[in-house]
């Protein structure tokens, strides 16, 4: 699974992406963000509050509970502000 | 025709628009918004604080088929003739056209409703992100909560 | 600036467009409506009758002045920065622009909304008749009452 | 009084303008129709329905119950199609 990051939520990573492989029981957005806010201090501090990240699984926006068993893609940003 | 790009290089708004007019004529109604770099941020400019530059940060891939999927979205609900979708990513200086949205129609209502669909539904789905350079150092754009609200008026 | 033209000489829209929106980059959002002239008349070309030229009668300084009015309103309701309405009289032919009106604001709300109450209001109230010259001859262009009902939306 | 025709109106009086003297009790849109609708058959053919022609005095517009005792300038035409 590749992991990708954006905008802030990428600089305070430290990442732009990374190749993961989480274990069967990360089943959602939500499970995936606790198992990754793991690896380091980076990503412990991207994710510090979550209320802040916005998801998208192979490149559709879905909400924290949406499933990433079969994701080849995830990834996290914040709040978009193009336009 | 329906087009999307996503791309880094600066584009023309009087020729973008010329060709789309000409390549339309036989549209009634053409409407387009544009949205340009400003030069500062704040409520207005005395109050407000300088920007220098802009770095418009995007997801290649996603950024495009969230595009095509809003154009898409607006055929279905309006008769549309045409639909032009220009959006840049990386640096910007002020004064630079971000965003272009072209909506050729025979109908006026039909091409501002759809031209104000795809603004409103861009600002809150488009994976862009800015960031501005300010004479005090770099800072990420925060989300507007009223675009937020504008884009729950097209809810089906 | 807040401009109205009335001419007979054909304008470019691309340049038109491109030199407001230069006039107006410290402008969050410009949207512009461009009303080109049909090559068909009915409900689309293949039902529709082929219309070879049109002649647009104008009332002198009263279109100039309900034009210069409905801007002036349109400043009252709504934080513009600019605005630009170009219609043009005399013969046309098609593909050939009628009118142009081009809107300026901080706010894209304001900007899609001014520009829409402008064409609506100037479809109802700006003095100008079209008339149309098709292979069977030339008739007048009748009033649209669709036209009078998007009007009563903007009643203060 | 300048009184000013435009469109099918134009052409049905036959005329773009002309200047007339209406007397005074020709105090209301909808009086001077009925005055200038006897000047020639034109007249009368163009204001044979009165509820087709909209007006306006001295450049602005005005229903047929509008006074024209002070206006300099009115004119008579179809509803308008610009735009």
């Amino acid at each position: 699974m590749t992991v990708l990051y954006f905008a802030w939520v990428k600089e305070k990573v430290g990442l732009s992406q990374e190749t993961v492989a989480p274990p069967p029981e990360v089943t959602t957005v939500s499970k995936l963000i606790d198992w990754l806010a793991d690896r380091s201090a980076g990503h412990k501090a991207a994710f510090a509050n979550r209320k802040l990240i916005k998801s998208a699984v192979d490149q559709v926006h879905v909400d924290h509970g949406g499933r990433v068993d079969s994701a080849t893609e995830v990834a996290f940003f914040p709040p978009v502000t193009g336009g | 025709m329906f087009t999307v790009r996503v791309q880094n290089e600066a584009f023309n708004i009087g020729e973008e628009i010329g060709a789309f007019c000409a390549a339309n004529s036989s549209s009634g109604g053409i409407v387009t918004f544009v949205g340009q770099m400003r030069d500062f941020r704040g409520p207005d400019w005395d109050s407000g604080t300088a920007v220098v530059a802009m770095t418009l940060e995007h997801y290649p891939g996603m950024a495009e088929r969230q595009l095509s999927d809003l154009t898409a979205e607006a055929q279905r609900r309006w008769p549309l003739d045409a639909v032009l979708v220009i959006h840049r990513f990386g640096k910007l200086t002020p004064g630079d056209p971000i965003v272009l949205v072209a909506v050729a129609s025979a109908h006026r209502e039909s091409a501002f409703d759809a031209c104000r669909f795809l603004m409103d539904w861009l600002k809150t789905q488009a994976p862009f992100w800015k960031k501005e350079n300010t004479p005090t150092g770099a800072t990420w754009v925060q989300a507007s909560a009223s675009d937020h609200a504008k884009v729950s008026r097209w809810k089906p």
